[in-house]
Formats: C-alpha cells, structure tokens, sequence
C-alpha cells in the first residue's frame, strides 16, 4: 500500500503546475482565489490556453484530441488546478455532452461538434431538468414530434446552467408519449439560435444569474442532430450519470478554500488572540481539514479501484455527500470568521476591479455570497438525499 | 408560572401581524428592498400610526411604557413579514436608551418626533472587534471646551443611512457615554450598502466630529445603561427570530405537503418527514429560550442577565442555521432562488445567527461562566 | 408571561425539599446521587415512606386516595425528588395500571387492586411487547380464549421491566383473532403466581437484569380481571400512551445528573486545566446545559398548556426526544470525563457497600455502566423514531 | 498511489479472518470472557502456530518482520473477531518495545517465547494523567547500585494480569526508560477487574520494586521509541477499530433487512436508511485514516506522526461512537441484549474510543498544530 502517486505522477503534477504559474491568466487566478464571481470570458481565457497547451480535453481519450490522461492523471489535473486558482472546466460540453457524442453519436457527429467544444468556441448547455420534475429526471414533458426531416420541439427546460452564454443545447426529450417514463426518452443536439428558444434569468438568493429557464416553443431540429437512436436516449443519459467520478468530491477546490479560511482566521481575533488560537474555532477548523484528509484519501482509493476496474460501489455518492457537505462547511466558517462582516453584501464591491469606499477588508467581501451560492451543492447533481438513497439500496439491497 | 399572554398583548400581536400580512406582502417587500432608500415611509408611519413606535417610550413621553415581553411579540409578528425598515434600531434601542439616560429636555426634544415616525435613529455600537465584547469601544469622546470631539469607526451600523439621528457610544475621561449625532454633522462620514438580508447598513467614520454638551446623554459612566440596552436589543432580536423561523417551518411544511416527486408529495419521505420533526423541536426550544431573554431582558444583575442571554442566543441561533439551511434543503432548486420568501428568510435567518454576536461566540462566553 | 412558580407551588416545593429531606432513605439516595444500581427494596423503602406521607399516588386523585395534585404539583413533585436523589417511582402499578383501573375498571376492582399499589404492597408489571412487534405494540399475538369463567391464556411478552419483583401483570391479550389487530384485544390482570407463568431474565449489556421474557402457558385468568369490554383493550392501552406527559423529559433526573458532570469535570484535569475549564469540554458541557435550560421551559409551557385544557400537540414527542438525547449526552460527558477510566467495569464496585480493591475515584465507577444502561432511552417508550413519526404526521397531516 | 495489498498480505488476512470465524465465533468468546482467566490459552497457541505472534519480530528473531499495513490487517481480522487476547498489548506493543530497544541478549531471552505463545508481555505505560500527555510520567526509578528501584502506578493495563511480564516506563535521571518486569517480583501488585468490553486490566501498584540493570531495555533516554511503539499501537488500535465498525455494519444492515415492523423490513423505512448511510459513511472514511495511519505510522518526524495519528484517531473515535450508537439504535431493544453480538461491538467501540486518548483529545492536539 502507497498513498503517495509515483514518480511519474509526481513529475506530471509538477509539469501541470508550472504550466498554471505561466499560463493561467491572473486575472482569473485573482478572481478564484479571492472568491470573486467569475464571468463567460474567464472560463475562456482559461479553455484557450489550455487547448492551446494541447491540454483541452483533459478527460477525453487521443483519438478525438483529448489527452488520453489516465484517472490520476485526470485527478492530479483536477486538483492542481483548484489549488492554483484555476476556473472550474465548464462540464456541460467538455464533460457531458462530448461524452455522450464520443460514446453513442456519429462519425459527422463527432466531426462537427467535438472540436468546437475542444477549441472552447461553442458553449453547451444542459436540458435536462424540468419544472417541477426535481431529482426526477426521467419525468420528460418536453415533446419532439417528427415533421419531415425534422423534429418539433415544445417544452420547457429549467435550471439551465449557464445557458445565456451557451450556442447549443443538449435535451432529452419525450418522442412517445405512450411509453414508460424511461422509455420514449431521446437525446437531442439544438442549435440555442433556432427560432423559438427564449432564454430567461434565474435569479438565485445570492444575486447571481447562473441558471436559466429555457423554453423552447415549435422549435425545428434536424433529425441529423439525434443521437444514436430514437427514444434510447435515458440509456445514453445514464450512462453519463455513471461516467464522471474523477472530481466529484472538489479535493483540490475544498484545500484552496481550506487554505483560505485559514488566512482569514489568522487575521481575525477573538479576545485578542487569532481566530485560529481560539480553542473553539481552530477546533472546528480541526475538524473540517481532518475531514477533508480523510475524503482525500477515500477519493484516491475509488481512483485506484477505477484504475483496477473494480465494479463501482457507492464511492461516487459518498464523494459527493462530504464533499459538499465540506465545501458548505468551509464557507460557513468563513462567515464564522468574519463575524458581523458577514452581513454587508454589496454586489458591486465583489468585483475585481472594484475602486468605491465598501469598507471592509478584501477578504471580508465574498464568502456571505459563495455561502449563499454553495447551498446548491447538496442539492444539484443528485441532491444529496438522492445520494443516500443510492447508497442505502446498494447496501441493502432492498 | 403563566404562559398565557394579556388581553392587550394579544391584541398587540393581532395588530402588528395583521399590519404585516396587509402591508407588507412579497412583492411590496421586494420593492422596498430594492428602492432608493430601503424602507419605506408608508411603512414606517404605518407603524407610527398604529402605536407600535412608541412601544418602549414612557408614558410620561406619551407612550406605552411597555416591557420586554410585548417587545418580543411586536418584533416576532415584525419577523414573520421580514420587516426590513429599522424598529430594532430606532423603535427598541435607541428608544431604550433614551428613556433610559436622557435629561427630560433631550426626551422632549427626540422621543415625540421618533414615536411619531418623524425621526429614526440608529444605535451606532458597533465597532471592527465589538462582535465578542460589547465594552471593546475605542471610539473615543474628548472634551474640548463645553463640549466633545469624537473621533472614531463604527461598523455595521444598520439603518445608519436611514436615520436623522445616530446614538454612538464613545470612551469619555470617566468612562463609556452615549451622544446624540445629527447624521449630516460635519465630520461624519457614511459608507453605506446593502445588508444580506436586504435592510440597508453603513461604515460610519467619525473625525473630529464636535458635539455640545447638550448632546451627551446622562452623566458619568454609562456602560451599564448600555449593557442593559444591548441585552434588550438581543432578547428582542430573539423575538425576530421566532417569527421568521415559524414563518421558514410553516412554508416548508406546505411545501413538502403540496410539491409531488416520483408521484408523492415530498413531504411523505420519512427522512424528510424526520428532518421537519427537528425543525421543529428547533423552533420550540428556540421559542422557549426567546421567552426565556425577555423575562430576563430586564434582570438588574448584569452578569446573571447576559448568562441569560448568551444561552438564548445559543438555542436561537441554532435554531437559525438548521431551520434556515434545511428550509432551503427540502424546497430544493426552488429554494435557492430568489423567487420565493424562503431564501429570504434563509438570509435574515443567517444574519441574525450573526448580529450581536454569533452562536459560537455566545457559547464560548456562557463556557466560561462554568466554572465560577 | 411569568417563567416562576407561584408563591404557593414554591411553598409546596419546600415542603417536599423539606420531606425529602427528612424520609428519603440516605442509602437509597447515596444510590441514586452516585448512580449506584437499585434494588427492589430500595423501591420500596421509598414508596412506603411515600405512602405513610399521604403522598403514596402523586399522580392519583383524591377520591382514590391519591394526592389529588395539579399537573403543576406533580411536576414539582417529580423534580424535587430526582433532583435530591430519590429513586423515580416504578411506574407499571401507580401510573400505569392505576390510571386505566381508574378510568376503566369496575367498582370492585378498584377497590381491589388500587389500595395494595399506593401501599407499596403489591408490585406491577407491564405485559404490552412481544417478541419481535419492536414499537408495533398492537401486533399482539398473545391469545386468550374463554373458557367458563376464565381466559385461558397463552403467548409470550418480553422487554417486562422488573418483572422478577411483579406480584401482578398487565396484558394485552387477543381475544378475537379474526378482528382487525387493533379490535380484537383485551385487557387483562393476571396474577404471577397463576400456574404456567414463567419469567427468564434477559441480561442488557450493561449485565443488568431489569428486563424480562414472561411466557404465558394455559394460564387461567378469571373473568373479573377483565378490565372494560372484552376486544376494547387498545382503546384502554391507547388512553395511557397519551395520558403521562408530566414527567415524560426527567428534567429533574437531568439537572442532577448535570450537577454531578460538573463534579466529576471539576475534579479531572487535562493539561493540567480542571476539565470544567478545558475549552472543548466546558463548551460541551455547557452545550448540554442550555439544551435542558431550553427543555425545562418547553416542559413548562406543556404543563401551563395542560392547565389551561389547551389540546395535546406534538410536545410530548419532543419533550421526550430531547429528554432522552440530553439524558444520554450527560453520560456520555460523563465517560469522557473520566477517560480511561471508563474501562474498567465491576459490577460489585457498582455496589453501595462495597469494599474491594477496586482502584478508581467513587465518581468514576458507575458512569459506564449507565451509559451502556442509557442506550434504551432512546428505544423504549416509542423509539424516538416513532416519537419523529408522530411529529411529522401531526404537522404535515400526509 | 495504490491501494491494494500484496499476495502476502491477502494471504495473511485470509490465515487471521479463518481463523477467527472458526475458532473465535459469539459462543466461544462468552464462554473466554466468563472464563476465570479471561482468555484463551488454546486461541494463543493457535495465533502463534500461525505465526501470527511472530508479525513485528525482526527476522533475525525468528520473526516476519511485518510492518504496519500488515498490522493493521491482523488487527482489523481480529477486530472483527472481538478478540480479548492480549495481541495489541504483546504481539504489537511490547514486540515493537523489545525489537526497537533491547539488546540482543534480552531480545533472545524473550522473544522467543513471546513468539511461541510462552510468554506474554502487558504494556504498563499509562498512567492516572497519561490520556493526554504520552510523556507525563510520574512513576520513578532510582539507582541504586547495579539496580534500580521502581515506584510508580500504572492504570488500567490491558492483560497485567494475564502477562508473565510488563514493560513498565519510568522517568530515570536521564529522561525515561522502560523495564522488563516479571509480574511476581516483590513489591508489584496488582488491583484487576474486568473491562467494559470483556478483556482483563488491572492497576499495577510498584512499591520498591527492585530490578537490575539487565532489565533495562536500551540505554540513554528511550521517549522517541517509547512516543514510536504508542503510535503503532495507536495505528494498530485502528486497524481493530475498522473490524469491529465493518462488523456492526454488516451486522446491522442484515438485521435491517430481514427483522420486520409494521408488516415490512426495518430496511425499507427511509430515516433508516438514510442513517445507515451515514454510517458507510464513517466506516470508508475511518478506512482511509486508518490506511494512513498505517502509512504514516514509521515517519520519523515524531510531531508529523503525531498530528496524522491524531487525525486519524478523530475520524476513527468519531465512526466508533455513531456506529456503534446507531448500530444498536437500529436494532431497538434486541440491541441493549447481552444476547446479541451488536452490543459486544458497542462496546469494544466504546472502549477504543476511550484508548490512546479519546476524540476530543486528539482533536484538541490537532488543533493546537493548526497555528503553527
């Protein structure tokens, strides 16, 4: 047994760190670091350099110009880039959809749609959930009809992240009524400037528009923009629910906030004494840095399980519940940390370039807004009782 | 031993709640909050009208003279509209502090106009390291002639930019003292923005701001005046609490009860159903402790009183962080949005976790009482 | 709103502090104050010294020769007593049986069997659980079939608390079995010495012996200890569930057993620190001190409900949640207080008299075996899982 | 990175799983607790006839030389067994002790033995403080000519009872030392009782013991071994834990799915479930601590151990204490029965947790590492 990577992997993880000192844009880097909201262009900057470095599609096989990185070395991307204040990959094209055209679409498919993704020149967004439907994916309303050469779409989507920057859309939608909910599901590629699709803002409790509705409304697909066969397409979905595991528990991102939360409590005092002197804090911070050593090296054993194709237990799920339940933790204790600075919350100061008279320390500016912003955590991907469930039914079996 | 509130608490709490659900609905609330000002005139001389901002003032100042008790009731009804405009503040602390301190000329001068709804006044306590001691004030009143030069930062001042009028305390030679400072004295400077909860706050920077005599409140050393007006501040802020706590647990309730998933309502799933139970058992010791700081909110031995207190804060903010985060847990996407009343409430429920010091805080302070 | 007593309960306090004072056994107490086991004497000894008070049936009405107290009362009462170290009073005859003979019995039986109870001369127990029904109390498969002027009855209960001592049992007994479960049970008296009564210990883990298995084999019972209507048991089983609500939390057991965690923290050291002083441990401490403060004013609003006949809400629920949660976070403070030292375990050093070598400070002997013993708080008297049923139903109403 | 054990390894947690589950099953281990001495003379001679005694003997001692993820793995099949034989105390400990610090005469005299199942050595290390300061020793030993007179007591020692000998630590003129001790030599005494969890301990009272030279092990100042031999049996003590957590466990989830109520399996209500999630949860991380634990078990910087051990022992205590109260929660009053096994494993959790230092302990160290 060995919790270190190899010499190999360590060499790799150097490689990709000094790729970050010299290429991650530092404005983004500042913007990471400091919690600032990030915007369409940062996400950008960062997928063009990385294309450019060769290092695009760092969960893609070579054969569709990816990296062919193993797991690890996936891993060890994932998290020294989270450390270095690098953006999150936009997952939506890179991590979903490519899947899913690499796995089940088409040679003109593939052709057409992987390289834009690759190239970060096409946005991609998700149409998945829909009003009312929750963690019940499978409950499609959204109807495709066939008309010609040419599928007619109406419906709505809802919780479409980041769907105001996006050039495309990739829905499931109902194309049989008559079948079982899973059943007469297809998976479809919509162009986001068809005639019929309106975008709507989403405001969250933290101020952002990070999620949209979409409705779509007569919209016209071409059948060429089905992929593989009609109403197969909850099979294809599942199959991506199952594929990402890789950074599902955000390690790399929880050290840098640790890391953070821990420059916040050195700074802040109770009693005259540094917050992380403070018996009672610096044991709740104890308590979420044991926590995440553990998860860390719970997320390198399913990282080696994969490795060995081990048959996938509940590894993903338990990756998921504590880490978010670590990420929350963590802005909570930054909140914790700044006391009553936690409450002004002016949207503007939370800006990079930001020059008015906001009165509070760089620091104090942004966790009340990342608090707010990270209760969707246990929620999304499969809220975290979904989680629970999954884990309990595979234990018991019931 | 009597749980049973009077008949005229009750028609308190009847008339401030049936202000709140006609005058203070979503969308007005929405509105106020998103205003120039961040309250609303209407509003507040609603509340002028209907009594309540006179409330704490005596009845030889023409006002009810009331207690901790009706003080709770008032801003538990306040708290379930998620009342934004500055009763704490002005109707309740600074109001204390006047009837507490002030000459009768100073009571004449201010109380009238402030129970009328003319003139709102901030209580300007708070400093950078106040969070943890209440006494830490390095805001410091020097006397010059008749009268005093402050200088000095206070933070987090809610309402500040709303008010006529700021009490700020101050070091003077023979102690802490209270002023009266005009808001546009020269001198005074404000860096206003919005609080995460939607009421309006401000950084305010005091140099060299000169103040007569006339604007001193009482004589001598006035810490224990303003302990006692903090404390009242936090049992009434318990109070708050309640009202948007069972506000947070009555939605969800309905929510679970009406929002279907996989063909159910939500609210059959037993882990749910069991995650609703502790809300509300939350929601009841927290009640129990609010109770509990108003019948101690007026106790003469400060120590014994703040013990109080800090456990009260303790189970309230407790009740504020689980109620708060597992409303938004079950509402689910819908939580998170800024389209329902239940992130709204999940804001104000964090901010008051935070206000006058938070549950950590507290805990660590009734710890220590322990052992003595 | 007034959170004190009135002048007269305060005097009425007094006067039980003061009766406490002079009758309550010092050995009993020296029991109860240093969580020594008790033994059925010690019961007893506490009853009768009750009883020649006039104080025999706290709970009881006058007419029945009780005390005739108001909720209030004997919630003084109650807590007067756990906190100067009385032993609690064996429920199974004084509150439980007691009160459906009250309400349900006929004029002989009550003037049979109530008198010996408030005597302390004859002890009760509980026939309600079989084996593997858990908290389905109306799974009842003890059957009792007429024959002449007697039950024949036969079936097994278990979970009988201090059975060994019972001179009678309760039980709930199916006396149709075509009926639906909840119809066809009675509820009978049945001696313990009948012919085909057997009781087997059953040891906890803690290497008591408070429970029991009573197997019941053609025992005949006659008629007149039918208590009500034949197949109306669940109705008389179900007045009781929802009649005992006073004392339901063990305020009074709690704060005593408070009072003794700070002794114990007073007198260990970490670093060199009293342990009440530590930090980490007073902040525990002082957690679990705020919840009961927080509980006795929730237990208090309960009673003034119940004063003024408002309906019965999901209080007691809570009240009993909370009660247990706080009981068994006591001791477990408790052990932790005492650290190493609560590993050794000699149930003879558990013992008031007991004068071995037994190397460990008085305080630290009998802190685990309670903590073990504690564990059947959470699971008896309706699991607190069905306590947070119960709450859901009544506020969601699904 | 790699998980996975070598064929060694798997062969050797294969040799101690059989021979647990069939020479250690619920009837037998009743029948050792209850016996007179407590143990099982026939199960020691079967752990040394597999070798299982000789682990952590260096090889030119006759021994495997097995390092701590071996260990870990004896430990965790026997963990799973509940084993009360003295295995951490001798075949861990004290081997360690010995291997690391005595000389090659005294290392012949008794290794030997101890692998063979002759001998069996109690680790007499803590004290009435120790719990939260490895090196707070009080008990003295004085030279006195070729000699040394030990005074001291040491509290709650595994096994002393059932050892031939105790490696006893003193504080001596130039640090701290430990000594061999037959456990009839004159002066030592021992106060026994059972353990919560079915093992022997006892207090070992030393009055004038006197020992020679040639029971000394090492010269010079032995803290550093003495702070090495703790930690791996800290990292042991894990190991053991994650038998008996995967045990309570397994035991639980098939008692969940086969006991039923209200016409179903406990299983299928939610709340339940959800809770036996949560306690997966606790076992896989208490798995990965305990995996680095056994990685970081041979660092030789003594504070950097010491801060992951602690770790460890936090995530680990904390999995002991909901497990092990969840387990028996979830088996209702079948739970509380000495006639289960589940409460056989609550305890042993319970007393694990207490050992070495219990959570709060460890995370009072590890917080104190945070500022540095």
């Amino acid at each position: 047994m060995d919790l270190n990577f190899t010499t190999e992997d360590q060499a790799f993880r150097e490689e990709v760190r000094s790729f970050l000192r010299d290429h991650l844009p530092s404005e983004v880097r500042h913007k990471v670091l400091n919690g600032l909201p990030l915007e369409r262009d940062d996400y950008l900057a960062w997928q063009h350099a990385l294309h450019a470095r060769g290092w695009g599609g760092p969960s893609w096989p070579a054969e569709f110009g990816g990296t062919g990185w193993t797991a690890v070395e996936q891993y060890i991307f994932d998290e020294a880039c989270a450390e270095a204040g690098a953006p999150r990959l936009v997952p939506f094209g890179l991590k979903m959809v490519a899947t899913v055209i690499m796995a089940f679409g088409n040679k003109t498919q593939q052709e057409r749609f992987l390289p834009p993704i690759l190239a970060g020149t096409e946005w991609w967004c998700q149409g998945y959930s829909e009003p009312g439907a929750g963690s019940d994916l499978a409950s499609v309303k959204t109807r495709a009809v066939r008309d010609g050469d040419h599928y007619v779409v109406n419906g709505q989507k809802t919780w479409t992240t980041l769907g105001q920057y996006a050039d495309w859309i990739f829905c499931l939608v109902r194309t049989d009524a008559d079948a079982k909910p899973q059943r007469g599901i297809s998976f479809l590629l919509i162009d986001m400037k068809s005639p019929g699709i309106t975008v709507r803002p989403i405001i969250t409790m933290d101020g952002s528009h990070e999620v949209n509705e979409v409705w779509l409304e007569d919209v016209r697909v071409p059948v060429e923009n089905l992929i593989g066969e009609e109403n197969r397409g909850w099979t294809y979905a599942k199959f991506l629910l199952g594929h990402e595991r890789t950074n599902i528990a955000g390690i790399g991102t929880a050290k840098r906030e640790l890391a953070r939360l821990k420059r916040i409590a050195a700074s802040e005092t109770r009693h005259g004494l540094p917050l992380l002197e403070d018996p009672l804090f610096s044991a709740e911070v104890a308590r979420v840095e044991i926590e995440l050593m553990a998860l860390e090296i719970t997320n390198l054993r399913v990282l080696s399980a994969e490795a060995e194709n081990k048959a996938p237990g509940p590894e993903a799920s338990i990756l998921k519940i504590k880490g978010s339940e670590i990420q929350q933790r963590l802005l909570e204790l930054m909140t914790e940390a700044i006391g009553p600075h936690a409450l002004p919350f002016d949207r503007d100061a939370m800006t990079a370039g930001y020059q008015g008279d906001y009165p509070l320390d760089a620091y104090a500016r942004t966790p009340t807004w990342q608090y707010l912003n990270l209760r969707k955590l246990t929620i999304y991907g499969g809220s975290n009782e979904i989680q629970r469930n999954i884990i309990s039914q595979m234990i018991l079996g019931l | 031993m009597d749980f049973s509130f009077t008949e005229e608490q009750n028609m308190l709490v009847d008339t401030a709640e049936r202000f709140v659900s006609k005058e203070y609905g979503f969308e007005t609330r929405n509105r106020i909050i998103a205003s120039e000002t961040g309250m609303s005139e209407t509003v507040w001389q609603g509340l002028a009208d209907l009594g309540l901002l006179a409330l704490l003032v005596p009845e030889e100042d023409g006002g009810l003279n009331a207690g901790p008790v009706e003080t709770m009731l008032v801003m538990s009804a306040l708290g379930k509209g998620l009342l934004v405009e500055p009763y704490l503040a002005s109707a309740v602390m600074s109001t204390r502090a006047i009837a507490t301190l002030a000459s009768p000329d100073q009571r004449g001068e201010w109380l009238e106009r402030m129970l009328g709804g003319e003139l709102i006044v901030a209580f300007a306590h708070d400093e950078l390291g106040t969070r943890h001691e209440p006494l830490a004030i390095e805001t410091r009143a020097t006397r010059i002639g008749a009268g005093y030069l402050l200088d000095g930062r206070k933070s987090v001042i809610r309402h500040a930019s709303q008010a006529g009028m700021l009490l700020v305390s101050a070091l003077v030679e023979d102690g802490v003292a209270l002023f009266a400072l005009d808001r546009d004295t020269p001198g005074v400077r404000l860096a206003g923005y919005p609080s995460v909860d939607g009421a309006r706050a401000a950084d305010v920077f005091l140099e060299q701001v000169y103040l007569p005599e006339s604007r001193r409140l009482g004589q001598g050393d006035a810490s224990d005046a303003l302990l006692a007006v903090l404390d009242t501040g936090l049992a009434a802020l318990c109070g708050e609490a309640l009202g948007v706590l069972q506000r947070s647990l009555d939605t969800t309730i309905e929510y679970a009860r009406t929002r279907k998933q996989f063909g159910v309502p939500i609210g059959k799933f037993q882990a749910l159903q069991h995650r609703m139970a502790d809300m509300l058992i939350h929601v009841e010791q927290a009640r129990s402790m609010t109770y509990l700081a108003a019948v101690r909110a007026l106790d003469g031995d400060a120590a014994r009183r703040a013990t109080a207190l800090s456990a009260a804060k303790v189970v309230v903010g407790e009740a504020c962080r689980f109620v708060g985060q597992q409303a938004v847990q079950i509402h689910g996407g819908m939580g998170v949005t800024d389209e329902l009343d239940i992130s709204h409430c999940f804001k104000r429920l964090f901010a008051i976790e935070k206000t006058f010091g938070s549950t950590l805080d507290h805990l660590d302070h009734y710890r220590r009482t322990l052992a003595a």
